[in-house]
């Protein structure tokens, strides 16, 4: 279960003011697969998706996507190029209709209208109404942001990202504060996007769920990439269980 | 609904503009005012409102007319727009045949109105001399600021002995004017233009033009503004070492001034307002002093002629059985162009503007101050 | 020589611009308060002296006590009565800003109406400059005014550093949460920052309506200045505002040197431009707002 | 009676524009300027030379002031990009009083104080549309067609991704929304229309000066789209409404004594601004009470 790689980190590194957050970090994200960070607070985790996304530049090493270095480039064109995230605060457009955030979410041309027509409209509308239905948040289609449920906040962000028609997610802690119910429906719209080929990488605190989607697991500590393979061994890992919960070894 | 509501109150307060507009009663005369009633220069509109008054009392209680005039007064706000919009009310509303007008840049917004509606706008205060091409419809009761300062530079210059002026002006069409006229006449009287310091309206600091004005060492600085502008170069031109001789035009005639301590000794010209002089002067200064406060000054006389100006032609007009209207205030004007007002006779010319004795006053801390020439 | 002149009226402007703009900046900083009406604690305190100093004839300390008095009280109403009213409703920055703009010009036409439309002045000997060195000519105002702003700040530093509510209006300026932890409510420090940062502006009114003299629209340039100095020291940041005010004092004057006068008021306004541009986050601000 | 209405009519339509233009950037992009009299001015300057200079009918002369605004704009823009909230807003307070600046200083091409004299009634394609009915009718047809636009394009994708900027520009962005474009264009289209207010206000007055686009010009249009209610198509044009209808219907007042006056209004139209945003911070068009954001910084 490994495709082709898809998104590639050498190396990379980031200090804040003498602290090292992300700390010569090196790993591959392969195509049609979940990869799943987990570590402790402060592990460097959302500074690593910042890195990978543009919304900060490395101080040194070098960042792929599909081969090409996305080093440098400003977010919207990293956007653009099919790497989409989520955000630990959600970050809603929350005056507008859920409608309206997932619609503008399929509209990247900055023109006075859209290019490409007829077809690319329906292909937008298809997009559309398929993450509303995956997200059941049809009925809300015309509720503002700001007026819907945590749950449904939630899945907003995700229908937001699945019209967006990245290829790859990175999604900083989806999860998190959700019910049993909705974190269910949560996980089978997961699978059902990965089966149709998007390419996943999760933040992830709790680690049921981790183990309960992950293909593969990084871990993080201190901005270091300790370990990197498959979840059994490294949830088997003792001294990694030590690190997480806090017990420094 | 909140909405319906708003748009209710919105066509219920233009049915009442309406309605107070067909509400103006006709048994008086009513005549304009398009004055700055607010904002930074509402100190003189005060001073011209007042004035105005008095002469409309005076009207009244002698009974010139057949019937009682009455003053509206509009807040120009001293800006184009707003005289625009306060002209627009009083020539349509309010329908007077006659506006009191005053600063440059209102009076040439004005004035195309006046000139459609065939409504005299009288100007009294602003002294630009652009002000004399504004068309029939718009007269000026003060000397512009080129007779006053054709009067005090080959005074200052040649009986005084001040050769090297410097000239601070504010750049508006006024100091403009100003510094033409200076460029022209101070050579001719013999003297010297050694500096022009240009100055924004707004500007409120002038420590600095001080230290300019102490380098090019003048015997004498005439300050080209006007408004409250006018007292704070004074008083900072004096805190900051200047001590030469100060002069400007009849902008230095407000009370205000008159109290400023550092103005003591200033020369200022202003078309002769001797309100000693004549009865009906001493009448207007004691009756200004009621009801403002302050002594009389130029201003107050050329918002009272202003006024006098009207009462005078509408009488004649009455006698010959004409309506009061514009083109028969202009006609009348005409015929008749010379007035017996306060400052003596007064003589309107062709394209009307008046041509009256000015004189020079020195600034003594008492109203307008000592008589010099 | 006139260089050196133009220097020191620069100081004696730019320690008026910095007890102004250090008022805004504290409230700005500390309730994230967009307070354009800080031009009408300036314009009352002001003229509250003038009336006192010198129609009434009342001793300069009780007079200003009283412009003291008068700004604080001004402050205090403005925050209770006009901002938490409306940002109970999560206003959005121009409401405040309207309604600001709004008690401007209602105090603004009030004092109009009240003390008359002119330029008053409070007539005093310190006024008068004296020629110390040959072309130099010094009003001991200028060394009063620029005493009393070192003065200040060192009395404004100390409180913001040294005591328990000064503290937590810095806390504030950096995250509101912090203050609870100081076991404050908000709200009171507020009503503090409110307070002393209308109350410090009275030496700078009081100075204006020596030197320059008052008029009842002396408050929207004031505003604007401070403003200035405020973006161009750094929001939040005392000893940026006070930086900000006497750079732009000297700018404003030190244009006289080479330009035309009628640059001058611009030279202000291209100082901030160019610090928007180039250095957002001013002397000393964090540029968290700052993208 | 009437022509005092419709000439009120024609400056509320043109401060209606200008409000509505405003409101596009402030109430759609997030973007507060402090700067909007200047593409008024810069409109009104350009139709009055256009006008004097080549005789040019309205619409050319419009057209003209549209250009010239548009890309003058940029100036704006420029810190758009760089800052947000209060910086900006001092930013564009900067370029609005140096613009008032050139304005006055300018004095070849603006008249300085002074101002521009004698600019010939308006002309449209040969007619003469000067007279105060036409001439309304003239205002009213702008003000339709621009409702009309900005109404098109704030529903339009466009629009949308204004909207997710001004919401959170983090997500736009990361949403593969080019910001800087997206602002750049709205600062220009916003401006080039305010140039529009700015032709009609010169044929209307055929006299402009420096200071009808002064600093409290662009306060006054903040105010009317704050009052109206920012992020709604009427909202701006009832603000400009009551704006200039306030004052006019106070200058009504009985037993004011006459030197007053012009204060009192002043300081009723104040307290009136204060009252509204204490008690209907939304704007009077806005939604009702219900906690919007929208404008923050």
């Amino acid at each position: 279960m490994s495709g082709e790689i898809l998104f590639q980190a050498d190396n990379i590194s980031k200090t804040f003011g003498g602290l090292k957050a992300v700390d010569n970090v090196s790993f591959a994200l392969r195509a049609g697969i979940v990869t799943t960070l987990v570590g402790p607070n402060g592990a460097g985790k959302t500074t690593l998706f910042n890195a990978m996304t543009g919304h900060l530049v490395p101080d040194q090493g070098a960042v792929t996507f599909l081969g090409k270095s996305i080093l440098g480039l400003p977010r919207w064109k990293v956007a653009r190029l099919g790497i989409g995230r989520t955000f630990q605060d959600l970050k809603l457009f929350s005056h507008m209709t859920v409608l309206e955030n997932v619609t503008t979410a399929t509209e990247s041309g900055s023109w006075l209208w859209q290019t490409g027509g007829r077809a690319s409209k329906a292909a937008r509308i298809e997009r559309i109404e398929r993450a509303l239905a995956a997200t059941q948040l049809q009925r809300r289609r015309d509720t503002r942001a700001v007026d819907l449920s945590y749950a449904e906040r939630k899945f907003l962000s995700i229908a937001r990202i699945m019209a967006s028609g990245a290829r790859l997610w990175l999604l900083d802690e989806p999860a998190s504060g959700l019910d049993r119910s909705s974190y269910d429906r949560f996980l089978t719209v997961l699978r059902n996007e990965v089966t149709s080929g998007v390419t996943i990488c999760i933040i992830e605190h709790n680690l049921d769920i981790v183990q309960s989607i992950s293909d593969r697991i990084a871990f993080l500590d201190q901005g270091k990439l300790l370990a990197e393979g498959d979840p059994k061994t490294i949830l088997s890992d003792p001294a990694l269980a030590a690190i997480y919960f806090g017990e420094r070894a | 609904m909140l909405k319906s509501r708003i748009a209710a109150a919105i066509v219920g307060s233009l049915m009442c503009l309406g309605a107070a507009g067909g509400a103006s009663a006709q048994d008086t005369i009513k005549i304009g005012a398009n004055l700055p009633m607010s904002g930074p220069n509402a100190e003189l509109g005060e001073i011209f409102s007042r004035a105005a008054g008095v002469a409309v009392k005076h009207i009244n209680a002698d009974k010139m007319l057949s019937k009682p005039v009455e003053l509206a007064i509009e807040d120009s706000q001293a800006t184009p727009q707003g005289g625009v919009v306060a002209m627009n009310k009083l020539v349509s509303v309010t329908k007077v045949p006659y506006v009191l007008s005053a600063y440059t840049a209102v009076s040439k917004a004005i004035a195309p109105i006046g000139d459609r509606a065939k409504v005299v706008s009288i100007n009294g205060g602003a002294v630009g001399p652009d002000l004399a091409e504004l068309g029939d419809y718009f007269w000026n009761v003060i000397p512009l600021v080129n007779f006053e300062a054709e009067v005090l530079i080959p005074f200052v210059v040649k009986e005084k002995g001040l050769k090297n002026i410097v000239l601070i002006f504010v750049d508006d069409p006024l100091g403009e004017a100003v510094q033409k006229v200076l460029r022209a006449e101070v050579p001719k009287a013999g003297g010297q233009l050694v500096g022009e310091l240009q100055v924004q309206r707004a500007t409120q600091q002038f420590a600095s033009i001080a230290a300019n004005v102490r380098q090019l060492k003048p015997d004498a600085i005439y300050i080209a503004s006007f408004g409250t502008q006018v007292n704070q170069i004074i008083k900072q031109l004096r805190d900051n070492g200047v001590t030469q001789q100060l002069m400007s035009y009849s902008a230095m005639s407000t009370p205000s001034i008159a109290e400023l301590p550092e103005a003591k000794g200033a020369w200022y010209t202003t078309q002769s307002a001797d309100f000693s002089a004549s009865a009906l002067g001493q009448r207007v200064a004691k009756e200004y002093k009621e009801v403002s406060g302050k002594d009389a000054n130029a201003y107050v006389a050329n918002y009272y002629n202003a006024i006098m100006v009207f009462g005078i032609l509408a009488q004649q007009l009455e006698k010959a059985g004409k309506p009061i209207t514009g083109t028969n205030l202009l006609e009348q004007r005409r015929a008749s162009p010379t007035f017996e007002l306060v400052g003596g006779k007064m003589t309107f010319q062709q394209n009307g503007t008046v041509s009256a004795p000015v004189q020079i006053r020195e600034i003594d801390g008492t109203g307008p101050g000592k008589l010099i020439k | 020589m006139v260089f050196l002149q133009l220097f020191v009226n620069g100081l004696q402007l730019g320690a008026i611009y910095a007890l102004t703009a250090v008022g805004f900046s504290l409230i700005f900083g500390s309730t994230k308060i967009f307070h354009v009406a800080h031009g009408s604690a300036f314009a009352i305190s002001g003229y509250i002296y003038w009336w006192l100093a010198s129609k009434l004839n009342v001793p300069w300390p009780v007079a200003t006590l009283a412009a003291v008095v008068a700004a604080a009280a001004f402050g205090l109403f403005m925050e209770r009565f006009i901002y938490r009213p409306i940002q109970r409703h999560e206003a959005s920055f121009f409401t405040v800003f309207i309604a600001a703009f709004g008690v401007q010009l209602f105090i603004q036409n009030l004092i109009g109406t009240v003390a008359g439309r002119g330029m008053e002045t409070v007539t005093t000997p310190l006024s008068r400059s004296i020629e110390v060195v040959d072309g130099l000519f010094i009003a001991p105002i200028a060394a009063i005014s620029i005493a009393v702003a070192i003065l200040v700040f060192t009395a404004l530093s100390y409180f913001l550093g040294r005591t328990h509510i000064g503290i937590a209006m810095r806390a504030l300026s950096e995250n509101p949460d912090l203050v609870r932890v100081f076991g404050l409510d908000p709200g009171r420090v507020a009503q503090y920052a409110f307070a002393i940062g209308s109350a410090v502006v009275v030496p700078g009114a009081i100075f204006t309506a020596m030197t320059a003299g008052l008029n009842p629209a002396i408050g929207t340039h004031v505003m604007l200045v401070s403003l200035a100095a405020t973006i161009v020291g750094g929001i939040g940041s005392v000893r940026g505002a006070a930086c900000g005010g006497m750079l732009l004092g000297l700018a404003e004057n030190l244009a006289y040197w080479k330009l035309d006068p009628q640059w001058s008021e611009a030279v202000t306004f291209i100082v901030l431009f160019a610090f928007i541009i180039f250095r957002p986050s001013g002397f000393f601000g964090s540029s968290t707002i700052a993208k | 009676m009437t022509t005092y209405i419709i000439n009120l009519a024609i400056l509320i339509g043109i401060n209606a524009i200008l409000a509505v233009t405003l409101n596009f950037i402030l109430g759609y992009a997030g973007i507060f300027s402090l700067a909007h009299a200047i593409f008024f001015g810069i409109g009104a300057y350009t139709a009055a030379i256009a006008a004097m200079k080549f005789g040019a009918d309205f619409a050319v002369a419009t057209a003209a002031g549209m250009v010239i605004s548009g890309v003058i704009s940029l100036a704006l823009a420029l810190p758009a990009l760089r800052v947000r909230g209060e910086y900006f807003v001092a930013a564009s307070l900067g370029l609005q009083m140096l613009a008032v600046t050139v304005f006055s200083e300018w004095k070849s091409v603006t008249g300085g104080i002074g101002g521009l004299i004698g600019i010939p009634p308006a002309r449209l394609f040969g007619f003469d549309v000067s007279e105060p009915v036409l001439f309304l009718g003239l205002t009213i047809a702008c003000l339709a067609v621009i409702l009309i636009i900005i109404r098109a394009l704030v529903r339009s994708s466009f629009g949308r991704s204004l909207k997710a900027i001004r919401d959170d520009e983090t997500a736009a962005s990361a949403l593969g929304k080019n910001v800087a474009l997206l602002k750049t264009l709205a600062v220009m289209v916003s401006s080039s229309f305010a140039a529009v207010a700015g032709s009609l206000f010169t044929f209307y007055l055929s006299f402009i000066n420096v200071e009808s686009f002064v600093l409290e010009v662009s306060v006054q249009i903040i105010a009317m789209v704050i009052i109206g209610g920012t992020a709604t198509l009427l909202g701006p044009v009832i603000g400009a409404v009551i704006v200039l209808l306030l004052p006019a219907l106070l200058t009504y007042l009985p037993y004011l004594p006459p030197t007053e006056i012009g204060s009192i209004q002043q300081m009723i139209y104040g307290l009136a601004m204060v009252l509204l945003m204490i008690f209907r911070p939304s704007g009077l068009w806005g939604y009702g009470s219900d906690s919007q954001k929208r404008g923050e910084p």
